[in-house]
């Protein structure tokens, strides 16, 4: 795959260098064992991710982007199954690892420390009966066992102050805190063994706009003095066009566009990615009409031939039934789409 | 074919519900206050505020769900009361809900849902009628092939289609008034703009008035003529949407506004970085327990002593826009207007 | 929704041998009486607790009477109390939990009293307090005692689910559409119930005839009519135990045991239909891809080896 | 300002600081728990009542049915104790019914249980004094063993639904869950007792050795007697704890908090005891301290089968000879005790779950 030459040019938003490569994952599938047989949820994914970088991955309900980040760290539970592909991580020191054969012990020395993960709905993603603290040192010892109960406790206080909350506040229990509260803990609490990737799903949807920004300025601040590498999931384009270095679009379980924010932003290659740059009226520009895409995302169970955007797609041939196009450079960016130099001239 | 009489008012309405918890204990919460509100005849009214703001509460009052606590709900200028034909209120006011997965009796075809509609409101007739009332409804709403669709089951549709199907039953009874509750937040991203696109349609072709309940304010610009913002119960700011959103009188619509997401901003060219500078801004009170006066006073960078008395009177300006800040009544407009044109 | 439920092989299985065993109550006395000729009360003279035999393929009993005939005509007195019972159970179940949930306000806390009342005082003792003062009662008035003991879990149950239907968001739309309470009940919420309510109906069958036999052997129960309860509870006073008699007291307990699984088969079926998460779960499918990974990951190894 | 902001910033519905939302907790619980307490006294004196009504009500008069039954039996004239005994339990249609109804607490209140009608004159406190210990060590020490087993177990097969192990049990948990336990008890009794020979077939001990409770051969009897009844019950239980914890385990496994636990790279072990099976616990829990109190309804036919001299045994005789004050004294220690356990389970499930997740 292409995919590593594209980001060649190693600065990020924001004035960053970014580092070497961080994880590099080569055709990646996950399936759902149904009973009506395997489904498709996420195929043939492949990207690259450079230390200190965000990469933003877009999509709609079905799309993949959430079975995606389980794969990534490893974390899908029956049905769902890695089929296929492999997610290479590249720790400083030490040979690479591919996450998806490693052995579960290996693995679990890597998790947090290497790479942590904060979820969609912070509510649910803390132990309702164990204390905020506990949740913290709990996983602080488990990695690093030389440390004393007393150390761990400080390094929590430290933790929560990071992302504004009082150090008071370990000795509350999770449903104690407000929704702001708890999203910005388990933020803390993925930085508590300073990871070098941390894996975001819709990690602010459940908090709202004013919210959102708060947190996100403090994991962007976060993420300038500690450089920790971002993968951000979410449905909300316009979010990621203002925080990621590089988006993929996913639609269907594929990445249809991969490119830098500013490059998706100015000239989206794929017909999806240019639909749902459109799906979002501007805050502030001139209102004129706008169109959203056309039919519904498919059925991961029932995928049309071929492109599977051919049935929502206004510049649609015979061609894009005939094969499922492979993700290529186009311009800037990388797409998967048979006649985006077409596309372009019809524009 | 705008009118100039509101259909459906809401004035100085209150609202506040007794809370259990799980032991049995309860306290009031004072989820709406002080709200005001005016849907016209071919205008679209946006209610813009975040989850836990009582935009719906307010939504469900003006659906007549429950009663309010304090203030009254004008229909034809006329004080709605517990004497009020429920039947008839609704042939006038509808209500479109939130998730179109859950307002669909999933047991019942969309012939059925369709055909129920019609009748209880007096568009019966015969079986033939009824069904070319149906697929009239069907195609108003975008829905093809309608004769498939008349014979589906909510759980064959998709999320766009169900809340078409939706949108068209609460059409079947011929209201002037279309209660929209988050109409497309459980929606996908890519079908969205086609929602908004029909309400709109619905407005401009048949006069209905509107109220479009979102917490995206960019849609509420989209789609409205007027966006109202409410804040912990109380409606702060409103008027026409280019006033609201482009020159925002109150200090909450304009937290909201620095807020939200917009691309162009961050991708103008020599841009600052979106996120710098973003301050601390706290949370929404506790409804059980608000802050006294303006509920706003402990997030704003404005606040003073009234603010904390006294919940401000409405200020009107020469934009058609009104708020209600005590920094208006004190005079201090233009801190707050500089602010907003450096941003 | 009924289609879904009967393209389950557990639910099937589990109605089939439901079926067969309500068939047996129903057809089965007359079988045996009329067309094979075997009485339930008869006495064989020549076989006293026989061993089964081609003659008496289940045995005879302590009194010689054919252990097939009484268990078949065991099963009417048992599925007639357990029917009758759970009818009993379940009209009361959806009246107070429906009426509950849908009423809500004064009628609803009233009744959510008597139902935690119920549920909390300990029914079996009870039913066998009440009982015992009524020795030797029919068979319908054991039935009556079950039911009217048995109904508080599923109206408890009913109410939860009818209070969220009631404020669920389609029955709020029709509401507004000016959908009256009768119409409301009938045709948004009940529909709704049905498959909890079968499902609840059948449960309550199956405890009635559990605590029908249970009653049984207790000695309180009908004296005058043959069940699987009678039968277990007359082997171990003629101490069929200790004599060695399996034949006696088995076959009973087993029948018994049958509809127990049958209803809990319908149950774990209906689970699997509600709950997604249990549905779609392919177990043998992720057993086999997980043996295939390994075989694969060795055979990575040992290449790399 | 930011500080004073964090002080204020508060959810809807949360609290405001940490104080605060402890002594409304508190205050919260203590309502609670006493909102309840008045409901069980409410349901108590309702039993206690009905156990008073329905004598009076019966069709007849069932009080001088069994004077005169008695009468028959032991071929003498009931002594005015014996009839006043029996009539402060099934009524005297000469006396006022409120005076009767007084009367009838003021002897529960002194513990005067009556007499026993088949064992006259033995006061039927002896006779439950005598009967409970065993059902309480037998009963109480199974329901332990069976719920300690059981929720383990089922703690693993809900670890891993679907797995092999889960695969086999889950069904022969649901057929064995199916079968009326006191068959299960004659089965037992029928193949380890008579057929192998293993057990006694019936008794609670040796009724050769010295009824001593510092007689070690009477000691060792007890336990070879209670053997098979105690595996018996065992089993029985045990697939009620297995069966239910599995369920709620298989839900919890899936909770986000277990995910993200095992995404902390922490131990299995340690997911699985800290995580998943320690918010799994509360149902069987609450369910222990029911079952503790049920220990004297729940395995009244097991007794029966194993002709074990514990509560249930005793029921069953005075059944069989009509011994009515003896039934009802069983009835209202059953009765009573579900109760109390009812209150428990309830400030268990209030003291364990921190979460006071609040309902409009």
């Amino acid at each position: 795959m292409s995919t590593t030459a594209q980001s060649t040019a190693p600065t990020g938003r924001r004035g960053r260098t970014l580092g070497p490569v961080l994880l590099d994952v080569r055709g990646l599938s996950v399936d759902y064992l149904t009973t009506h047989g395997p489904v498709r949820a996420c195929a043939d994914v492949s990207l690259t991710l450079r230390r200190g970088e965000i990469l933003g991955v877009a999509g709609e309900s079905g799309s993949g982007k959430s079975t995606l980040v389980t794969a990534l760290t490893r974390l899908q539970r029956p049905p769902a199954v890695t089929a296929a592909g492999s997610v290479e991580y590249r720790p400083v020191e030490g040979e690479p690892v591919d996450l998806v054969t490693l052995s579960e012990r290996r693995l679990r020395r890597l998790r947090w420390r290497d790479l942590a993960i904060v979820m969609q709905s912070a509510m649910d993603c803390l132990n309702p009966v164990m204390r905020l603290g506990a949740q913290f040192v709990d996983v602080i010892r488990e990695h690093d066992r030389s440390m004393s109960t007393r150390a761990a406790k400080a390094r929590t206080a430290e933790l929560l102050r990071m992302v504004g909350i009082p150090a008071e506040r370990a000795a509350s229990y999770p449903h104690e805190l407000s929704g702001g509260m708890r999203q910005r803990s388990l933020i803390a609490l993925a930085l508590a063994c300073d990871p070098a990737l941390v894996v975001m799903d819709e990690p602010t949807t459940a908090v709202d706009v004013v919210m959102q920004r708060q947190i996100l300025a403090q994991l962007v601040a976060l993420q300038q003095t500690l450089h920790f590498a971002i993968v951000f999931v979410t449905h909300d384009l316009s979010l990621l066009l203002e925080l990621a270095d590089r988006i993929a679009v996913m639609y269907a379980g594929r990445i249809v566009e991969i490119g830098s924010a500013y490059d998706i932003y100015r000239s989206p290659r794929h017909p999806y990615t240019e639909g749902l740059r459109t799906a979002f009226p501007p805050l502030r520009a001139p209102v004129r009409r706008m169109t959203g895409i056309p039919g519904a995302p498919p059925d991961l169970a029932d995928l049309p031939p071929g492109c599977a955007f051919a049935p929502r797609c206004r510049y649609a041939t015979d061609d894009c039934t005939t094969a499922v196009p492979a993700l290529r450079p186009v311009g800037a960016q990388h797409v998967a789409c048979v006649r985006t130099e077409e596309a372009d001239d019809a524009r | 074919m705008p009118g100039d009489q509101p259909v459906l008012e809401a004035v100085d309405v209150g609202k506040e519900f007794p809370v259990h918890d799980r032991f049995g204990g309860s306290r009031a919460v004072r989820a709406v206050e002080h709200a005001n509100l005016a849907l016209y005849p071919g205008r679209i009214t946006a209610l813009v505020g975040e989850s836990g703001s009582g935009k719906t509460t307010l939504a469900r009052l003006l659906a007549l769900f429950h009663p309010p606590t304090s203030g009254e709900i004008r229909l034809d200028g006329l004080p709605v009361t517990a004497a009020t034909p429920r039947g008839e209120y609704h042939s006038a006011v509808q209500l479109v809900f939130q998730d179109p997965f859950a307002a669909l009796n999933s047991l019942h075809r969309a012939r059925y849902m369709l055909r129920r509609a019609l009748q209880l409101h007096g568009r019966g007739g015969s079986r033939a009628e009824v069904e070319r009332a149906s697929l009239d409804l069907l195609r108003r709403v975008n829905l093809t092939p309608p004769e498939r669709i008349l014979d589906s089951f909510p759980h064959q549709l998709s999320g766009g289609q169900r809340q078409r199907l939706v949108i068209a039953r609460a059409l079947a009874v011929q209201p002037r008034v279309l209660l929209a509750d988050e109409p497309i937040s459980m929606l996908d991203v890519s079908i969205r703009l086609d929602v908004l696109n029909l309400l709109a349609t619905l407005r401009d072709e048949q006069g209905l008035a509107m109220l479009y309940i979102t917490h995206d304010i960019a849609s509420a610009r989209y789609l409205a003529d007027t966006v109202h913002v409410m804040y912990a119960g109380q409606t702060v700011e409103g008027g026409p949407r280019d006033s609201v959103i482009l020159q925002p009188k109150h200090p909450y619509t304009r937290l909201l506004l620095d807020s939200s997401p917009d691309p162009a901003r961050s991708m103008a060219d020599g841009a600052d970085d979106p996120f710098a500078g973003v301050a601390e801004a706290g949370e929404p009170p506790n409804l059980a327990d608000p802050p006294p006066g303006c509920r706003f006073h402990p997030r704003c960078p404005f606040a003073m002593d009234e603010c904390r008395r006294e919940f401000p009177a409405r200020t009107t300006f020469a934009d058609g826009g009104w708020a209600h800040c005590w920094l208006h009544r004190k005079g201090r407009t233009g801190e707050l207007l500089a602010d907003v044109a450096v941003s | 929704m009924i289609g879904g439920i009967l393209r389950s092989a557990k639910v099937r299985f589990g109605l089939a041998l439901f079926g067969f065993f309500v068939l047996v109550a129903v057809v089965g006395p007359w079988v045996t009486g009329s067309l094979w000729g075997v009485s339930a009360t008869a006495i064989d003279y020549h076989h006293l607790h026989a061993a089964p035999s081609a003659l008496h393929p289940f045995g005879t009993t302590g009194t010689g009477q054919d252990v097939l005939a009484q268990l078949v005509v065991g099963a009417r007195g048992s599925v007639a109390v357990g029917l009758s019972s759970g009818i009993l159970a379940t009209v009361l179940a959806a009246l107070v939990g429906v009426t509950a949930g849908f009423l809500g306000g004064r009628a609803d806390q009233v009744l959510t009293v008597l139902t935690n009342l119920f549920i909390t005082m300990p029914s079996f003792a009870v039913i066998l307090i009440v009982a015992g003062y009524v020795q030797g009662a029919s068979w319908l008035v054991i039935a009556f005692l079950i039911g009217i003991f048995e109904w508080p879990g599923g109206a408890r149950y009913l109410r939860a689910q009818t209070l969220m239907l009631r404020n669920h968001d389609s029955t709020v739309a029709a509401r507004m559409l000016g959908e009256n309470r009768r119409r409301l009940i009938v045709a948004e919420v009940m529909p709704h119930l049905t498959g909890i309510i079968s499902a609840m109906f059948l449960r309550a069958v199956v405890a009635g005839i559990f605590a029908e036999a249970a009653l049984d052997f207790l000695g309180i129960g009908s004296a005058d009519t043959i069940s699987w309860g009678t039968m277990i509870s007359v082997a171990q006073d003629q101490n069929a135990i200790v004599r060695g008699y399996w034949w006696w007291f088995a076959p009973p307990g087993l029948c018994i045991a049958l509809i127990g699984t049958a209803t809990a088969l319908v149950n774990f079926g209906l689970d699997e239909i509600t709950n997604p998460r249990l549905r779609t779960a392919n177990p043998a499918a992720v057993r086999r891809f997980e043996r295939a990974a390994r075989r694969r990951a060795r055979t990575v190894r040992e290449v790399a080896a | 300002m930011s500080e004073a902001l964090v002080t204020a910033g508060t959810a809807p519905g949360g609290a405001r600081t940490g104080g605060r939302v402890t002594r409304r907790l508190v205050a919260g619980r203590l309502r609670y728990l006493l909102r309840r307490l008045g409901f069980y006294l409410f349901t108590g004196w309702a039993a206690i009542t009905m156990n008073f009504v329905l004598p009076r009500f019966m069709p007849g008069d069932p009080g001088d049915a069994l004077l005169r039954g008695m009468q028959r039996q032991t071929g003498q004239v009931p002594t005015p104790e014996q009839i006043a005994a029996v009539r402060t339990f099934y009524g005297d249609p000469t006396h006022n019914l409120l005076a009767q109804y007084g009367r009838y607490w003021w002897d529960l209140a002194h513990l005067r249980l009556g007499t026993s009608l088949s064992q006259y004159p033995t006061p039927v406190s002896h006779l439950v004094g005598d009967a409970l210990p065993w059902t309480m060590v037998l009963v109480g020490a199974t329901t332990l063993l069976a719920w300690v087993l059981g929720t383990l177990l089922g703690a693993y097969m809900g670890w891993k639904p679907g797995n092999r192990f889960d695969s086999v049990f889950a069904p022969v948990t649901t057929f064995v869950h199916a079968i009326p336990p006191f068959w299960l008890s004659l089965l037992a009794l029928y193949v380890f007792g008579f057929v192998l020979g293993w057990f006694p077939l019936s008794g609670g001990y040796d009724p050769s050795v010295p009824f001593r409770l510092n007689n070690v051969w009477f000691l060792l009897s007890v336990l070879k007697y209670g053997a098979l009844p105690a595996m018996t019950l065992i089993f029985i239980g045990f697939n009620g704890w297995l069966f239910s914890m599995r369920n709620v385990m298989v839900t919890t496994v899936s909770e986000d908090y277990v995910q993200l636990a095992r995404a902390k790279g922490l131990s299995p072990t340690r997911v699985l005891l800290k995580y998943a099976a320690r918010n799994a616990l509360l149902p069987n829990v609450t369910g222990l301290a029911l079952a503790i109190g049920g220990v004297i309804g729940g395995v009244l036919l097991t007794e029966i089968v194993f002709t074990y001299p514990g509560m249930g045994y005793l029921l069953f005789q005075a059944l069989q000879q009509h011994d009515f004050p003896v039934m009802q004294a069983i009835f209202l220690l059953i009765t009573l005790t579900a109760l109390a356990a009812n209150f428990i389970a309830d400030s268990l499930y209030a003291l364990l779950d921190p979460r006071t997740k609040e309902r409009g």
